[in-house]
């Protein structure tokens, strides 16, 4: 029905995808380090800074800034609560250029972070670190971030297309380069190519393919799925994190999977079940306190011992510590609940493990390059610096230091590169035709096929899976893939139309989620937020190896890759002889 | 659509934007009468006769209440812009307003 | 349980090509039911062209801002009991920016004004220096805190009858960023965030009428920080410049 | 003059008034009682140079108070602009002048 014709061309030079903290922050290194006259845009699927979990950051940023804390003992925390897997030179990177870039953060950016009474900055620690070492503001770290980092976008001369989605990673001819990007300016439903010297693919993945996920509602994986269909790559794609205590309101509501924040278990809000008891001390003697996979594990044992359809997760009660002590501590999360009709403070709050972060993502190098020439991947994209488990306070501090970096080195790049390239215009074709196929579809709902996925994804390739289950799932998403092609949207009026995008949004998390459950199928072992049933050991540490998934003659296919160690070695440190195992009081 | 605002500080501007347009558009008229008194004290004479009726009165009583009311409200709005301090707006609105209405009927009161 | 099991909800409907116009759904009730479900049903289950807007759910990113019996709210945490006239409710765009279509504003006036406002950091450091201590509890530093947490909603800009009447008046928001700037002890250009909001459509032209502090979802008070702008203009004007 | 000056000039003017519309209102309160007349008005009034300087300022103050205040509402409420907006604002500004000094003139004179 749309052929190549009706493509509204587009040239720029640097092409940014994505306005988390790393399409933020490359697009100020970028117009840093591009030569003069060098044209950068921005295209996203939302508003400027107003879409993405960069906003949604509470805890805050990992940062080493002295006081006893040092890069290297970050790096450690960071390589043992990823069980070994990370890449160790991007952990690395991430650590050291944490510290340049909160002064950047503070000193040109504008944002303003918690202080001590003598005017340092404040850190705490989060679960699994052993220094103070997360600077935040208050609890809403990532408004102060993001809009501090959105005014300097705005108010510079950057191109933006804004509700701009993009669809399809288009290569040259012969495959070796990046041409540009297909997308759909949303607003008026028509298609745009925007060619680029060099594309910064800065998404930021979101597991929003489970029945219960914190991510904003504008991620869907899009971006993985598009560089698995240029045959990028993908590294651990099996690691998805889960908060232990998502809200639970019932299906109809998209309160339902949202955070309720860590420091409540924290301050000693205990967790019961069906029955009216506590649990989570029959699972680890740390009890409500421990890391977030071991809670996230205790709550689906719980769940899964109750049949009553009723009520199907577990509670998080904080009445008995005063209900006036949790207002006034918890002032911010208490009035969200009351907004929507909970009381936290006095009553109890039914919760589940909800999907919150996705480790996995396209394998690149330090300086953020992809296999591709011309494309970049930085943030919750990339995989590799986190492993198998991302700490509290991590992802901002990644997102941020990589953007940051994927927009030097693209300034750079950039010098050397010649003229646009060409696209392949047949994977054009193909991409055009990919997305326009619900329109020549009969019209039909899309959210069941939806709810399907979430259910599948939730019950097989969950908080706890064995090979069996996934299998399961496997065959469970391949008929929702297939049914998901039989259900058409209306073409007549596509400016703006959500229930197209609805479908575009679960193609990609149809393609990802099969890719998850391969992923997960390979990994025969249990490490960080992978827990398998059928292999709960973890195996021996030297012998870590990490996933790599890709797509081949249009099947998925995954492989393992041995670990290097190539700073440290496991039962090794970095930090100095003598150095005490934490610097944090009583965790 | 309908838009809903009717809270106190809102009705405290739009009772000083109408008290501001009223004495701004009776502001003529009284000039115009003072006026009289240069050719004729006997004319504006007549004319002041005319506030004995009780309507006049009441109009003047209206009068007087609007000048009362936009002071206060302007002296609120000039101390909340330059003072360096906000307190509880809505009180403030409030008070000018029964200020006024003191003054006001003060006045009536004196002139029957 | 409910008590009611269905609300009649009216959406405006339409953008710039087609003229706005209501359009009533029935829509089933639930115990936990915000607005922004309210909309959302509609577009899954009954209209699948109906255009709205919305990102974290949580009332952070200010995406999902609409009319709502009158009242510009964060549809995400508004609590449909919280609106309900008897049984029905009406939801528009936001007042005082275009529409994009349906339920979508434009709010890149709204963002234009916010930069005009000067508000965006003037550093005074780099990345290579350090981080400059600041005493927390300063004056200065608590009146700077009191507008920070804003999310850029655009509701209190809806709210504000200046901005209906005045295209070119700047807004509480952006003008609450520049008085937060001004008192940000790191902003090394008061004098340019002055100048930015004596303007054309500058703090001069509010009215302090208002209902930006009134409907502001997250309890901060714009009305308060234009009236901070206006007085240091007044002082600078008079030769009391401060720091 | 720009809208800061347009501004401050209004916020003098009104604090210029002040003063002088509490007293004014204190004497119709006083010159009320009993009823008003002209004479009574005038033997005030005429040949006094405080009087004179009092309202004579006042005058002044009005007409630059309610010429900006109109200018505002005719933009926000008339939908009235740029040129357009600031000559009718300046009309009724040195109209209220004039009639004022007449009537000033007129008492105290
Ligand atoms: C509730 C919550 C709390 C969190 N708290 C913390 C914390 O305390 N500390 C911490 O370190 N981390 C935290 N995280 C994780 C952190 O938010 C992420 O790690 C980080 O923000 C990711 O940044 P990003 O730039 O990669 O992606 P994002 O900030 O998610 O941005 C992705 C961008 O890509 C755009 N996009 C998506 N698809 C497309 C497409 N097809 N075309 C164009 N644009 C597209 C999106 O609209 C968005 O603008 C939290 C996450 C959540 C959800
Ligand atoms: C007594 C002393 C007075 C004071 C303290 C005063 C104060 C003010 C102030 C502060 C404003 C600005 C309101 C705003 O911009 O929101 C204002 C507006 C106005 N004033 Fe006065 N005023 C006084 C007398 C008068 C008089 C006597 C008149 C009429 C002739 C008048 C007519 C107006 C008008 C028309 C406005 C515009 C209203 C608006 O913009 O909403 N004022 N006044
Ligand atoms: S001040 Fe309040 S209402 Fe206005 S944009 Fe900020 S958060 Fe929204
Ligand atoms: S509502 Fe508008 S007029 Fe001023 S006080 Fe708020 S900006
Ligand atoms: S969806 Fe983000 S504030 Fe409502």
């Amino acid at each position: 029905m749309f052929s190549t014709k009706d493509i509204d061309r587009h040239d720029t030079d640097i092409l940014i995808l994505g306005t988390g903290g790393a399409g933020m922050f490359a697009a100020l290194h970028a117009m840093q380090s591009a030569p003069e006259g060098t044209k950068v845009t921005i295209a996203v699927k939302g508003l400027i800074g107003k879409c993405g979990c960069t906003r949604m950051v509470q805890g805050g940023y990992n940062v080493a800034l002295g006081g006893g804390d040092s890069v290297e003992r970050h790096f450690m925390d960071t390589i043992e609560g990823g069980k070994w897997l990370p890449n160790q030179d991007m952990a690395w990177r991430l650590c050291e250029q944490a510290v340049v870039r909160i002064r950047e953060l503070e000193n040109e950016i504008g944002c303003f972070f918690d202080r001590n009474a003598d005017g340092s900055l404040h850190q705490k620690a989060f679960a699994g670190q052993t220094a103070d070492r997360t600077v935040h503001k208050g609890d809403l770290t990532g408004i102060e971030i993001i809009n501090r980092l959105m005014e300097q976008v705005l108010s510079r001369p950057v191109e933006k297309l804004q509700e701009h989605r993009a669809i399809g990673l288009i290569p040259t001819k012969d495959g070796s380069a990046l041409a540009g990007v297909l997308m759909i300016d949303m607003r008026t439903g028509r298609f745009r190519f925007v060619r680029a010297k060099t594309v910064l693919m800065a998404t930021g993945g979101g597991p929003t393919m489970y029945k219960y996920h914190t991510p904003s509602g504008d991620k869907t994986m899009d971006g993985l799925a598009m560089a698995l269909r240029v045959g990028l790559p993908l590294r651990d794609m099996e690691m998805v994190q889960f908060h232990p205590t998502g809200l639970l309101a019932g299906d109809h509501t998209r309160m339902t999977g949202t955070v309720l924040e860590e420091g409540l278990r924290g301050a000693g809000g205990q967790l019961v079940n069906h029955a009216g008891q506590r649990f989570m001390f029959d699972y680890d003697g740390k009890g409500e306190r421990a890391t977030r996979d071991v809670v996230s594990r205790g709550i689906y044992s719980e769940m899964r011992k109750n049949n009553n359809p009723d009520q199907e997760g577990v509670f998080i009660s904080m009445s008995h510590l005063g209900p006036d002590f949790v207002r006034e501590k918890f002032k911010g999360m208490v009035k969200r609940c009351a907004d929507s009709g909970f009381d936290l403070a006095a009553g109890k709050v039914e919760v589940v493990p909800t999907a919150h972060y996705f480790m996995g993502g396209v394998v690149v190098d330090v300086d953020t390059r992809t296999a591709m020439e011309g494309l970049y991947v930085a943030g919750e994209d990339a995989g590799g610096a986190h492993g198998s488990n991302r700490l509290g306070g991590n992802g901002v501090a990644n997102s941020t230091v990589y953007g940051g970096i994927a927009g030097d080195v693209m300034g750079a790049d950039i010098r050397s590169m010649g003229a646009l390239r060409d696209p392949d215009e047949d994977v054009m074709a193909a991409e055009l035709a990919r997305a326009s196929h619900p329109l020549t579809r009969k019209p039909e709902l899309v959210l069941p096929l939806r709810k399907q996925l979430q259910e599948a994804m939730w019950d097989e390739v969950g908080v706890m899976r064995t090979e069996a289950g996934l299998k399961r799932g496997l065959g469970r998403i391949a008929e929702i893939s297939d049914a998901l092609g039989d259900v058409g949207v209306a073409a007549d009026n596509l400016g703006f139309n959500l229930t197209w995008h609805d479908w575009l949004n679960l193609r990609s998390l149809c393609d990802i989620s099969e890719v998850i459950t391969k992923a997960a199928l390979a990994r025969e072992n249990s490490r960080g937020a992978h827990y398998r049933e059928d292999f709960p050991d973890p195996g021996a540490m030297e012998d870590s190896y990490f996933t790599v998934a890709r797509q081949v003659d249009g099947a998925v296919e995954v492989g393992r890759e041995d670990v290097q160690f190539t700073i440290v070695r496991p039962g090794e440190t970095v930090l100095p002889e003598g150095e005490p195992e934490t610097l944090v009081a009583a965790q | 659509m309908k838009v809903a605002r009717a809270h106190p500080l809102w009705l405290a501007y739009l009772l000083h934007r109408l008290s501001g347009l009223g004495l701004a558009l009776f502001l003529p008229l009284h000039f115009w009468v003072l006026s009289y008194a240069l050719n004729d004290a006997a004319k504006l004479d007549a004319f002041l006769t005319l506030t004995e009726i009780p309507l006049v009165k009441l109009a003047e009583f209206g009068l007087v209440f609007l000048l009362a009311v936009h002071l206060f409200g302007g002296l609120r709005l000039l101390a909340l812009e330059w003072l360096p301090w906000s307190a509880p707006q809505k009180t403030w609105a409030a008070a000018a307003v029964a200020g006024s209405f003191l003054v006001s009927t003060t006045f009536l009161l004196q002139a029957i | 349980m409910p008590e009611r099991d269905h609300l009649t909800v009216t959406v405006q409907r339409g953008g710039p090509d087609a003229p706005m116009r209501p359009q009533t759904f029935e829509v089933p009730a639930y115990d936990n039911q915000t607005v922004l479900d309210v909309v959302s049903w509609i577009q899954q289950n009954a209209d699948p062209t109906l255009t709205y807007r919305f990102a974290c759910r949580v009332g952070m990113c200010g995406s999902c801002a609409m009319m709502v019996n009158g009242v510009p709210r964060w549809t995400c945490r508004t609590h449909v009991s919280k609106v309900l006239d008897g049984n029905a409710i009406e939801v528009g765009p936001l007042r005082n920016l275009p529409v994009i279509k349906d339920l979508a504003a434009d709010m890149d006036p709204f963002f234009d004004k916010w930069v005009a406002a000067e508000g965006m950091h003037h550093p005074t450091r780099t990345r290579d220096d350090a981080i400059e201590a600041i005493d927390p509890v300063a004056m200065e530093r608590q009146e700077a805190n009191a507008g920070i947490e804003c999310i850029n909603c655009s509701v209190c800009y809806s709210a504000c009858d200046t901005v209906a009447g005045n295209p070119d008046y700047l807004g509480p928001a952006a003008l609450q960023r520049a008085w937060t700037l001004y008192n940000d002890a790191k902003d090394a250009d008061r004098d340019a965030i002055l100048d930015a909001v004596s303007g054309k459509g500058g703090c001069h032209s509010c009215h302090s009428m208002g209902s930006c502090t009134t409907y502001c979802p997250n309890e901060l008070d714009p009305l308060s920080a234009i009236a901070g702008l206006k007085r240091a203009t007044a002082k600078r004007f008079f030769g009391g410049r401060k720091g | 003059m720009s809208e800061f000056h347009l501004y401050m000039a209004q916020r003098l003017s009104a604090l210029v008034m002040a003063p002088f519309v509490i007293v004014h209102i204190g004497v119709m309160i006083y010159a009320i009682q009993g009823g008003l007349s002209a004479s009574e008005i005038l033997g005030r009034t005429q040949g006094s140079a405080f009087w004179f300087a009092f309202y004579g300022m006042f005058v002044i103050a009005v007409s630059i108070h309610a010429a900006i205040g109109l200018r505002t509402i005719l933009g926000e409420w008339a939908g009235l602009r740029g040129g357009a907006r600031d000559a009718v604002a300046a009309v009724i500004g040195l109209g209220l002048l004039a009639l004022g000094a007449q009537a000033v003139w007129a008492v105290t004179a």
